[in-house]
C-alpha cells in the first residue's frame, strides 16, 4: 500500500491531477459564452502549480524506488508547468476563435499531456516510463488535429495530416520502443532502471537498449526520427505548436537522461556513440533543411531539430556538468521557442501556415512584436545577452571539457549557418516592406501579449543574469547523479 | 631674446597666422586683410630670421641645440644614453641661420609681390592663398631649424603638402589639379627613400642625428638621395617640376625655384657629415647632378613658355648644387643654393610681372617689353645675368666655386657637362631676354603696362641681393666651416667666357626679329623629346599600363576569386539545403521507412556491441 | 561623487546601453529627444573616458580602476573591468567616434529610435571589450559589438546594386550581391565564423588553465602546452582577424562599409575593426606567446599582403565607399604588421594605428556620407569640381587623405612610422618595405580620388546639382575628428604614453619567448 | 515451444507488422499493422514473464494492451478526420505538407 511518504514525490503531480479535475468540473458548469475563461483558468492553475513547486518538498522516492523526487525531476516539472501555463495563456484567443464550443477539451488534453510530462522525469521504472510517455504523447496527437469539421477544408486544411503524421510515427516508435523494452525486461528480469543497470551485456540486451533510446529520441525529434516534426509544426494550430515544440522535448530529455545515465550507465559508451551520431545528424539536417524554407513555422521546426542536436551534445558530454548544462539549455529553449511561436500566432492568428511574406514589414506594423521576435530568434541562434547564448555556450563548454573540441567547432559553425535562416525571418520583419501599402498595425490580445511578455522577460532575464538558473541546473544535475553538491 | 627664441618665433608665428586664417573664416574671406596679416607675420618672421643670423656673429655664436621628446623612447637604443630618443626641437647654426634668412626673405618678397599679382583673384581664394603661404613658411622653417633628420623629414613632407596645395591653387583647371597630383605622387614616391633611410639610420645608430658615424652610411645616404632626387627635381624624377608651373607664378618663385625644391639640396648640406662617410653616394650625386644640369639646360633652350624655361633652368641649377655636393663641397653647394634662391626668385617674380603685364606665359606673346616695363625688365636682366654667370653678379661666384671644386676632384665628365650647361644657361637666358624684352612687340605686348609698387618693391629688393650676395660667400661659409674665399681661377675664366659667348650667340641668333629659326630647328628633336617627354612618358605608361592594370587585376581577383570563394561556400550550403529537402517527401509511409530502417541499423549495432 | 568615481568604467560601458533603454520609452515623434538621449549617452562615455585618461596613474601603470561583479561564480565568470594603457587610448577613441557618429546621424529620420538603440548597444559592446578583464565577458562583448551591425546595415544601409556579371553571375543574382542585405548578411556570417574559432580557443585556455576562472590576468599567466598554443593561435588569429580584415577574410569589409549608413561605417571601420586586431594582440599574442612567436612570421607576411593588396584593390575601385573601405583593409594590415613584429615600437605603432585609423576613417566615412547625401551617388567618375560648392568638405577630405597616406603632423604618420620602425627591428626587416610602398600607393589613390571628386570643372554627371557645404550639426563630426587628427598627430604622446606604458608591461614576456624560440634549433 | 520459439514468433509478428506498415495504402490497414507490432511486444512480454516467473511481465503486457487501445482509439479518430477532410482514407492523401 502506498504510504504518505510515497506520495511526497508525487505531490506536484497529484496537485496537477486535482487541477485537471477542477478544470473538468468548471468546464461542465460554464455556459457557452464564457468558455474562453477556461484557458485563462488553466493557465492560472498551471501557474499556481508552478509557484507551488517552490514550496513543496519532494525529496525521497515512492513505490519502492519506481518513482523518485528531488531537485532534478522538480526542475523538469517546473519547466513543463511553465510551458503549459504560457501555452494555455497563448492559446486562449486561438481556441476561442476556432473551436469555441470545444474549449474545455483542448485544455484538458493539455493538462493530461502535462501530467505525463511531470511524471516522466521522476520515473525509474520501465512501466512507469511507458505509461507516462503515452500519457504525454497521445493527447498531443489529438491536439495537433484539433479542428472543426467545417474548417477542415479551410483554415485547418492540414490538421488531419499534421495529427496523423505525428500519431503514426509516434505509434510506430512506441511499438518499436516497447519491443526493445520487452527485450530489456526479458534479459534483466526487471523493469526497474537500477536493476537493469546491473545486468550483464548480451546482444539482445544491446538491441533492446538501442531501440529504447531510439524510440525516445522520437519524442524530442532528433534525426532520423524527426520526419514528423516539420509537417506537424506547419499544419497544427500555432499555439499548440508552441507547446509541442518545447514541453515534450524537455520531458523527453528527462527520460532520455534517466535511461542513459541510470539504466544504461554501465554501457554508456556505445549508446552515447549513437547519440553523438544523432546529434551530428540533427544539427546538420536541421540547419541545412531550414535554409530554403519559406514557411516560418516549418523553418522553426527544422531549427528545433537542430536545437535538439545541440541539446544532445550536452547529453554526449555527460557528467553532472554536461547534464546540468543540458537542463539549462532546455529551460532557456522553452522560453525562447515558446515565445517565437506565440509571436507567430500574434502575427497571423487566422492561419496555421505563416510564411515569410506574412512577417514582412512587421517592424513597422508592430515594433514591439518585431523586437520580441528578433530577440527570440537571436536567442535561438545563440547571441549574447539572450539566454540562447549561454545555453549553447554552456553545452559547448561541457562538450569541450569532455574532450569533444571538434564538436564545439562543428556546432559553432553550424550555428552560423543557422543564423542565415533566423536572419531571413528578421530580415523579413525589419527590411521587407509590408505586403500592402498602408501599414496595418498588428492587434495583439492581452492574453497573448502577456504570454509573449513573460517569455521575453525570461529570455532577457536569463540572458542578462543567468547565474541562478545555471546554478540551479547544476545542483539538480548533481543531485540526479548523486554527486556531492 | 636669444637665438633659439627668434628661431622659434620665426617658425611658429607663421603657423599661428595660418591657423588664424584657417579658423577665422571671416578674416580669410576679406582677402586683402588676410594678405596683410600674412605679410606682417612674414615681416616679423624675417626679422626673427635676421636676428638668428645676427646671433651667429655675436657673443653666443655657438651651436644651439634644444629638443623635446616627441614619441616615447624606443627600446631600440638599448641602454646607451641618448639613444632611441625620438625628438623634435631647434638647431641653430650657420647653415640653418643662413637658410632661415634666405627662406624668410624670399617668402616675404613673394608675399608682398603676391598682394599685387593676385589682386584680381576672388577674395576667398586670395585668403586661402595667403593661408597656404603662411603654412609654407612654417613648414619650411621647421625643416630648416630641424635638430635631426626626423624633424627635417616632417618639415619636408609638410612643404610637399603645401606645394601640392599651391600648385593646385586653381583646382578648377584640370591641368592644375593633375599637376598638383603628379607633383605629390612623384615626390612622395621619392620620399619613401627618405623614410626608409631614416629607419635604417635609426636602427643602425639609435638616433636621427646627422653627426653620427655609422657603417650603414652608404645605404642611408643612397636612400636619402632618392628623396633628394624627387624633391630637388633631379633626373629622372624631375618631371613634376615643369608641370608645377601650373601654380601661380609667385608660388613657383618661392616653392619651385628658391626654397622648397632646394630642400633636397639643403638635406644633403645638413646631413653632409653622413654623406661624407659614403664616397660612393657622393660620386653618384656628382654624376646625377651634372647630367641633370646639362639635360635640363638643353631642354630649357627649346621651351616657349617663359615659366617652363625658368623651371628647367631651376632643374639645371639644382643639378649644379647636387653635383657640387657630390664633389664633396658642402660650402659650394650651399652657397649656390643661397645665391640661386635670390636670383631665381627674382627671375620668377620678374617673369610674373611680365606675365601680369601681357596676360600670357608664351614667349611669343611678349617682345619689346623693355620699353613698357622698365623696372621689371631691369630686374629680369639682372636676374638673367646673375644666372648666366656674368662676373660681378651672385651667380658668377657660386658657379665658379662649384666648377673649381669639381675640377679639384678630377670629376672630368661632370665638369664637362657643367661647362656645357653653363654655356647653354647663358644661351637660353639670353634668348628669353632678347625675345621677351627686345624684339618685336606682339599683340599682347602692346597693351602691357608696368606693375604696381607692391610688385616692384620685391623685385628691387631681390635685385640687390642677386647682385650683392655673391660677395659674402666667405662670410657665410665661415659660419659653419672653413671660410671659402673667392679667387679667380682658370676654370672660372673658361666658364665666364662660355657664359658670355652664350649670351653673345643668342643675341646673334635671336636679337634680330624672326631670328634663330635655324637653331630652333636644329634643336627640334630635343624639343619634341622634351615636350612629349620620354621620361614623362615612361611614368605615365607605368601609371596607366602597369599600376592601373595591376590594380584592375587585383580588383577582379578580389571580387571574383576571393569573394567568389566565400559566396561559393554560402551557395554550396544553400544548395545542399535545397537538394536535401526532398528527403522530406511528405508521404508518411516514407517517414516510417526511415524510422524502421534507422531502428534496424541501430538495433543491429546494439546487437553487435552487445556480443 | 565617489560612487561615480568607483564605478566609472561600468558607467562608461553602460551609459550607451542605458541610453538605448531610455530610448524605448520615448514617444515615436520626439526625434529631438531621441537624439539628445543618444548624444548624452555618447557624451557620458566620452567624458568618462577622458576622466579615466586624466586620472590614470602613469607612475604605477598596469590595470587600474578594477571593478568586479560575479556573474556565474561556479564557472569563474565575472564581470570584471579594469583599464590599462591600451584601454585608455581605445576608450578615448571609441568615445570620440561615437560622439562624432551621433552628430553625423543627427538628421536621420527613418526609424530613428531603432537606429539609435542598435548603435548605442553596439557601442556598449565595443567599450566593454576594451576594458573587460574576463575572457568570457570579452567574448560576450565582442559578439554584441558585431551583431547589431546586421540590422544597422540591412535596414538603414544604402541601396547600391551591383550588376550581376562574371563567372558567378548566378550566385550573385541569388544573393543580390552589392545590395545592403547581402552585405549585412555576409558581414555577420563571416565575422561569426571567426567567433566560432575563437570560442574553441577560449574553452581550450579555460580548461587548460585549470577551468576555474576566466580572469584574463590569471589566464595570461598560465602556461599552456606548446602543442595547444600552436593550434590555438592561428584559430584566434583568423577568428579575430576576420574582424580586423585580415586577408583573405576581408571581403565583408568593402561590401559592408559601402552598404552601411554613415555612422555605422564610421563606427565599424573606426572602432569595430580594431576590436579584431585588439583581440589578436590582447588575447592571441599575450595569452599564447609561444604560438604567437611561432606564427608571427605568417601573421606579418599576411599583414604585408593586406597592406599592398588593400591599397592596390582600392586603386581599382570606382565607388568612393569601396575606395575608403579597401583603404581600411590596407591600414588594418599596418596594425597587424605592427603586432607581428613583437617589438615595442611595432606594438606601440599597432595600437596607435588603431587610434589614428579610427579617427581618420571615421572622418572619411562622415565625409563620404555628406558627399553621398548631396550628390546621391558614390560613383567617382561622375563627380568632379565639388570643392566649389563644398569647400569645407573638400578640405576635411584632403585632411583625412593626408593622414591616410601618412603625412607627418597627422596621426596616421606616427602610427605608420612606429610600425615601420618596429618592422625593421623584427626578424623580418623587409616587412617595412611593402609597408612604405603601401603608404605611397595610398597617396596615389586617395589624392586621385580627391582630384576626381573635388577638383576640376564641375560634376561630370548632369544629374548632380544642389550641392552645398556641410551645415548645422554636420560640423560636429568633422571638427571633432579633424582636430583630433591634427592634435594627436602633432603631439602623439597625449595617447602614445598610455600605449607605451602598457606595451612595456606586456611585451617583454612575449618577446622573450619569441627570442628563446628563435634561438632554439 | 520454448522461450526462443516465442521470441521468434514475436519477432516474425513484428516483422509482419512492419511490412504491413510500409506497404498498406489504407490508413486502417496501417493501424492494423501497428496493432500487429504491439501484439508482438505483448507476446514477448508474456513469454519473458513466464520465463522469469513472477508477474511483472504480465502486468507490463496489460499496460501495453491498454496503451495500444488508447492509441488505436485516437488513431481511428484521426482516420475519420482524414476521411472528412479528404473524402478517403488513403494515407497518400496526407502528403501536402512536405519538403
Amino acid at each position: 500500500m502506498p504510504t504518505a511518504d510515497d506520495l511526497r514525490p508525487l505531490a506536484v503531480d497529484l496537485a496537477l491531477l486535482g487541477a485537471t479535475l477542477m478544470l473538468f468540473a468548471v468546464d461542465l458548469g460554464l455556459p457557452h459564452g464564457r468558455k474562453r475563461w477556461l484557458g485563462v483558468l488553466s493557465s492560472a492553475l498551471l501557474a499556481g502549480l508552478f509557484v507551488l513547486t517552490f514550496f513543496v518538498d519532494t525529496e525521497g522516492s515512492a513505490f519502492g524506488g519506481s518513482y523518485v523526487g528531488g531537485a532534478w525531476p522538480l526542475l523538469f516539472k517546473r519547466i513543463a508547468l511553465a510551458a503549459g501555463a504560457l501555452a494555455a495563456l497563448g492559446s486562449v484567443d486561438h481556441v476561442d476563435r476556432h473551436f469555441p464550443t470545444r474549449q474545455g477539451e483542448f485544455y484538458l488534453l493539455m493538462m493530461f499531456s502535462l501530467m505525463g510530462m511531470t511524471l516522466l522525469p521522476g520515473a525509474r521504472d520501465l512501466l512507469l516510463f511507458v505509461v507516462a510517455f503515452e500519457m504525454m504523447g497521445i493527447p498531443l496527437a489529438m491536439m495537433a488535429s484539433y479542428a472543426k469539421t467545417e474548417d477542415l477544408k479551410g483554415v485547418h486544411r492540414h490538421a488531419a495530416e499534421a495529427g496523423l503524421k505525428l500519431y503514426l510515427i509516434s505509434a510506430v516508435s512506441t511499438a518499436i520502443t516497447l519491443f526493445g523494452l520487452s527485450y530489456v525486461y526479458g534479459l534483466t528480469g526487471s523493469t526497474r532502471l537500477d536493476v537493469i543497470a546491473q545486468a550483464p551485456l548480451s546482444p539482445l540486451l544491446g538491441v533492446g537498449m538501442m531501440l529504447t533510446v531510439a524510440g525516445m529520441s522520437f519524442k524530442v525529434g532528433a534525426v532520423p526520427f524527426h520526419m514528423w516534426v516539420p509537417d506537424t509544426y506547419q499544419g497544427a494550430p500555432t499555439p499548440f505548436v508552441a507547446f509541442l515544440s518545447v514541453a515534450p522535448k524537455a520531458s523527453g530529455f528527462a527520460a532520455m537522461t534517466a535511461m542513459l545515465l541510470v539504466a544504461f550507465k554501465n554501457n554508456r559508451e556505445q549508446v552515447l556513440s549513437v547519440v553523438l551520431l544523432m546529434s551530428l545528424a540533427s544539427i546538420t539536417i536541421g540547419n541545412l533543411l531550414a535554409l530554403p524554407q519559406k514557411d516560418v513555422k516549418r523553418l522553426l521546426a527544422y531549427s528545433g531539430i537542430a536545437q535538439v542536436g545541440y541539446m544532445l551534445i550536452g547529453l554526449v558530454a555527460g557528467g553532472s556538468y554536461g547534464v546540468g548544462m543540458l537542463l539549462f539549455f532546455v529551460s532557456g529553449y522553452v522560453a525562447t521557442n515558446m515565445g517565437a511561436f506565440l509571436v507567430l500566432e500574434a502575427i497571423a492568428p487566422q492561419r496555421t501556415g505563416i510564411t515569410l511574406d506574412d512577417v514582412k514589414g512587421l517592424s513597422r506594423r508592430s515594433p514591439w512584436l518585431a523586437a520580441a521576435l528578433l530577440l527570440f530568434l537571436l536567442s535561438l541562434a545563440g547571441i549574447p545577452f539572450v539566454v540562447g547564448f549561454w545555453g549553447k555556450l554552456m553545452v559547448f563548454m561541457a562538450a569541450y571539457q569532455a574532450g569533444y573540441g571538434w564538436l564545439v567547432l562543428f556546432g559553432a559553425l553550424m550555428a552560423i549557418v543557422s543564423l542565415w535562416y533566423y536572419l531571413q525571418v528578421a530580415r523579413a520583419a525589419y527590411m521587407g516592406d509590408a505586403p500592402t501599402e498602408e501599414v496595418v498595425p498588428v492587434k495583439v490580445t492581452p492574453t497573448l501579449a502577456t504570454a509573449i511578455a513573460v517569455c521575453l522577460t525570461l529570455v532577457l532575464g536569463m540572458g542578462a543574469y543567468p547565474r541562478p538558473f545555471i546554478e540551479q541546473a547544476s545542483a539538480a544535475a548533481r543531485s540526479f547523479l548523486g554527486e556531492a553538491p | 631674446m636669444r637665438a633659439i627664441d627668434w628661431a622659434l618665433l620665426s617658425t611658429f608665428l607663421p603657423l599661428a597666422t595660418a591657423l588664424l586664417l584657417v579658423l577665422v573664416s571671416p578674416l580669410r574671406r576679406t582677402g586683402l586683410g588676410a594678405g596683410l596679416v600674412s605679410v606682417v607675420s612674414a615681416v616679423a618672421t624675417f626679422v626673427g630670421a635676421v636676428m638668428v643670423l645676427a646671433s651667429r656673429f655675436g657673443a653666443e655664436a655657438g651651436v644651439v641645440h634644444r629638443t623635446i621628446q616627441w614619441l616615447p623612447h624606443s627600446a631600440l637604443g638599448g641602454v646607451a644614453h641618448g639613444r632611441g630618443a625620438i625628438e623634435l626641437g631647434v638647431h641653430v647654426d650657420g647653415i640653418s641661420a643662413t637658410m632661415l634668412v634666405v627662406v624668410t626673405f624670399v617668402a616675404l618678397c613673394v608675399q608682398v609681390f603676391s598682394i599685387g599679382y593676385m589682386a584680381e583673384e576672388p577674395k576667398a581664394d586670395f585668403g586661402r592663398y595667403f593661408t597656404w603661404q603662411s603654412l609654407f613658411l612654417f613648414a619650411m622653417n621647421s625643416l630648416v631649424i630641424a635638430p635631426n633628420l626626423l624633424q627635417l623629414f616632417l618639415g619636408w613632407e609638410l612643404v610637399g603638402l603645401v606645394s601640392y596645395l599651391l600648385i593646385g591653387y586653381w583646382w578648377k583647371k584640370p591641368s592644375a589639379a593633375r599637376a598638383a597630383l603628379k607633383a605629390f605622387w612623384i615626390t612622395k614616391f621619392a620620399d619613401m627613400g627618405l623614410l626608409a633611410g631614416l629607419i635604417v639610420l635609426f636602427l643602425a645608430t639609435g638616433t636621427f642625428d646627422w653627426t653620427v658615424t655609422t657603417a650603414a652610411a652608404g645605404t642611408v645616404t643612397l636612400l636619402l638621395f632618392v628623396a633628394v632626387m624627387g624633391k630637388s627635381a633631379q633626373f629622372p624624377l624631375h618631371i613634376w617640376l615643369p608641370d608645377a608651373m601650373e601654380g601661380p607664378t609667385p608660388v613657383s618663385a618661392l616653392l619651385h625655384a628658391a626654397t622648397m625644391v632646394a630642400a633636397g639640396v639643403f638635406l644633403v648640406v645638413r646631413a653632409f657629415p653622413l654623406f661624407e662617410q659614403a664616397p660612393n653616394t657622393l660620386t653618384v650625386m656628382a654624376y646625377v647632378g651634372s647630367f641633370t644640369a646639362l639635360f635640363a639646360a638643353v631642354v630649357a633652350v627649346v621651351q616657349t613658355d617663359i615659366k617652363k624655361v625658368l623651371a628647367y633652368s631651376t632643374c639645371s641649377q639644382l643639378g649644379y648644387m647636387v653635383c657640387a655636393l657630390g664633389a664633396g663641397s658642402q660650402a659650394a653647394g650651399f652657397f649656390h643654393l643661397t645665391t640661386h634662391a635670390f636670383f631665381k626668385a627674382l627671375l620668377f617674380l620678374a617673369a610674373g610681372s611680365l606675365i601680369h603685364g601681357v596676360h600670357s606665359n608664351e614667349l611669343s606673346h611678349m617682345g619689346g617689353l623693355l620699353k613698357k616695363m622698365k623696372v621689371t625688365s631691369g630686374a629680369f636682366i639682372i636676374g638673367s645675368l646673375a644666372l648666366a654667370g656674368v662676373p660681378g653678379l651672385a651667380g658668377f661666384f657660386s658657379k665658379d666655386l662649384i666648377l673649381e671644386e669639381v675640377l679639384h676632384r678630377g670629376l672630368w665628365a661632370p665638369l664637362g657637362a657643367l661647362l656645357v650647361a653653363a654655356f647653354l644657361t647663358a644661351f637660353y637666358m639670353g634668348r628669353v631676354m632678347w625675345v621677351a624684352l627686345l624684339g618685336e612687340p606682339s599683340e599682347h605686348a602692346k597693351h602691357a603696362h608696368e606693375s604696381g609698387p607692391s610688385m616692384l618693391a620685391p623685385l628691387i629688393g631681390l635685385s640687390v641681393l642677386a647682385i650683392g650676395v655673391g660677395y659674402f660667400g666667405g662670410t657665410l661659409s665661415g659660419l659653419y666651416g672653413e671660410p671659402v674665399h673667392f679667387h679667380l681661377s682658370a676654370i672660372g675664366i673658361v666658364a665666364t667666357v662660355l657664359g658670355l659667348s652664350g649670351l653673345g650667340i643668342s643675341y646673334w641668333m635671336f636679337g634680330a626679329p624672326q631670328g634663330g629659326k635655324a637653331i630652333l630647328e636644329a634643336f627640334a628633336p630635343v624639343g619634341r623629346l622634351a615636350r612629349s617627354g620620354a621620361v614623362n612618358g615612361f611614368f605615365a605608361w607605368s601609371y596607366r599600363s602597369v599600376m592601373t592594370r595591376v590594380a584592375a587585376a587585383i580588383g577582379w581577383f578580389d571580387r571574383y576569386v576571393i569573394d567568389g570563394l566565400i559566396n561559393g561556400i554560402a551557395y554550396g550550403t544553400l544548395e545542399a539545403g535545397s537538394r536535401l529537402r526532398v528527403i522530406q517527401t511528405g508521404r508518411v509511409q516514407d517517414y516510417v521507412y526511415v524510422v524502421v530502417a534507422a531502428m534496424l541499423l541501430i538495433g543491429l549495432y546494439g546487437a553487435f556491441w552487445g556480443r | 561623487m565617489s560612487f561615480i568615481n568607483d564605478h566609472l568604467l561600468s558607467i562608461i560601458v553602460a551609459a550607451p546601453a542605458v541610453a538605448a533603454v531610455l530610448l524605448l520609452i520615448v514617444d515615436d515623434e520626439a526625434r529631438l529627444t531621441m537624439r539628445f538621449i543618444s548624444l548624452i549617452g555618447a557624451t557620458v562615455s566620452l567624458a568618462g573616458s577622458i576622466q579615466v585618461a586624466l586620472t590614470y596613474g602613469m607612475a604605477q601603470g598596469g590595470l587600474q580602476r578594477p571593478e568586479k561583479y560575479p556573474l556565474v561564480p561556479s564557472l569563474g565568470i565575472d564581470l570584471s573591468l579594469a583599464v590599462d594603457g591600451w584601454g585608455v587610448s581605445l576608450l578615448l577613441l571609441t568615445g570620440i567616434i561615437i560622439f562624432a557618429g551621433v552628430w553625423a546621424t543627427w538628421t536621420l529620420t527613418d526609424r530613428a529610435r531603432e537606429f539609435y538603440i542598435l548603435l548605442l548597444l553596439l557601442v556598449s559592446g565595443v567599450l566593454g571589450v576594451f576594458v573587460c578583464q574576463d575572457l568570457f565577458i570579452f567574448f560576450l562583448f565582442y559578439e554584441i559589438a558585431v551583431l547589431p551591425m546586421y540590422l544597422l546595415i540591412g535596414i538603414w544601409g544604402s541601396r547600391g546594386k551591383v550588376a550581376a556579371d562574371g563567372p558567378f553571375a548566378f550566385v550573385w543574382k541569388r544573393f543580390d550581391v552589392g545590395g545592403r542585405e547581402y552585405a549585412a548578411m555576409k558581414l555577420t556570417l563571416m565575422l561569426l565564423v571567426g567567433s566560432a574559432a575563437i570560442l574553441v580557443v577560449i574553452f581550450a585556455m579555460y580548461f587548460s588553465a585549470g577551468g576555474r576562472t576566466f580572469d584574463l590576468t590569471v589566464l595570461g599567466h598560465a602556461s599552456y602546452p606548446r602543442q595547444m598554443q600552436l593550434w590555438a593561435f592561428p584559430l584566434l588569429w583568423l577568428g579575430f582577424g576576420s574582424l580586423a580584415g585580415v586577408f583573405p577574410f576581408h571581403t565583408w569589409s568593402p561590401d559592408g562599409h559601402a552598404a552601411a549608413p554613415t555612422a555605422v561605417s564610421m563606427l565599424h571601420a573606426g572602432v569595430l575593426m580594431k576590436l579584431g586586431a585588439f583581440g589578436v594582440i590582447r588575447i592571441g599574442m599575450m595569452m599564447l606567446p609561444e604560438g604567437a612567436a611561432y606564427w608571427a612570421p605568417y601573421v606579418g607576411g599576411v599583414a604585408v599582403i593586406n597592406v599592398l593588396y588593400g591599397a592596390i584593390s582600392a586603386m581599382s575601385q570606382k565607388d568612393l565607399k569601396y575606395v575608403i573601405a579597401y583603404s581600411s583593409v590596407s591600414h588594418m594590415g599596418v596594425v597587424m604588421l605592427g603586432a607581428a613584429t613583437l617589438t615595442v615600437d611595432g606594438w606601440n605603432g599597432a595600437i596607435y594605428q588603431m587610434f589614428a585609423h579610427g579617427m581618420m576613417t571615421g572622418l572619411f566615412f562622415a565625409l563620404v556620407g555628406l558627399v553621398y547625401d548631396r550628390a546621391h551617388t558614390r560613383w567617382v567618375p561622375s563627380m568632379g569640381g565639388f570643392a566649389k560648392e563644398m569647400p569645407w568638405v573638400a578640405s576635411f577630405f584632403v585632411l583625412a587623405c593626408l593622414s591616410s597616406l601618412g603625412l607627418p603632423g597627422l596621426a596616421g604618420f606616427v602610427a605608420e612610422f612606429l610600425v615601420f620602425l618596429g618592422a625593421w627591428q623584427s626578424t623580418h626587416w623587409w616587412w617595412a618595405l611593402p609597408g612604405i610602398v603601401g603608404a605611397w600607393v595610398t597617396a596615389v589613390y586617395v589624392l586621385r580620388a580627391v582630384r576626381d571628386i573635388f577638383f576640376g570643372e564641375g560634376p561630370r554627371s548632369k544629374e548632380i546639382h544642389h550641392l552645398h557645404d556641410a551645415h548645422g550639426t554636420e560640423w560636429g563630426a568633422l571638427w571633432v575628428l579633424g582636430i583630433g587628427l591634427v592634435v594627436f598627430g602633432s603631439y602623439p604622446r597625449l595617447i602614445l604614453d598610455f600605449i607605451h606604458l602598457a606595451t612595456n608591461e606586456y611585451l617583454p614576456r612575449v618577446a622573450s619567448i619569441a627570442a628563446q624560440l628563435a634561438q632554439a634549433p | 515451444m520454448g522461450l526462443i520459439g516465442y521470441l521468434l514468433l514475436a519477432a516474425g509478428l513484428f516483422s509482419l507488422g512492419v511490412f504491413g506498415l510500409v506497404t498498406r495504402k489504407n490508413a486502417v490497414g496501417v493501424m492494423v499493422a501497428v496493432e500487429l507490432m504491439a501484439n508482438a511486444v505483448n507476446l514477448n512480454l508474456v513469454a519473458f514473464s513466464r520465463f522469469h516467473g513472477g508477474n511483472t511481465g504480465q502486468v507490463f503486457a496489460l499496460f501495453s494492451i491498454a496503451i495500444t487501445v488508447a492509441e488505436v482509439v485516437v488513431g481511428l479518430a484521426l482516420v475519420i478526420l482524414l476521411f472528412r477532410a479528404r473524402g478517403d482514407v488513403t494515407l497518400d492523401l496526407a502528403s501536402e505538407l512536405k519538403e
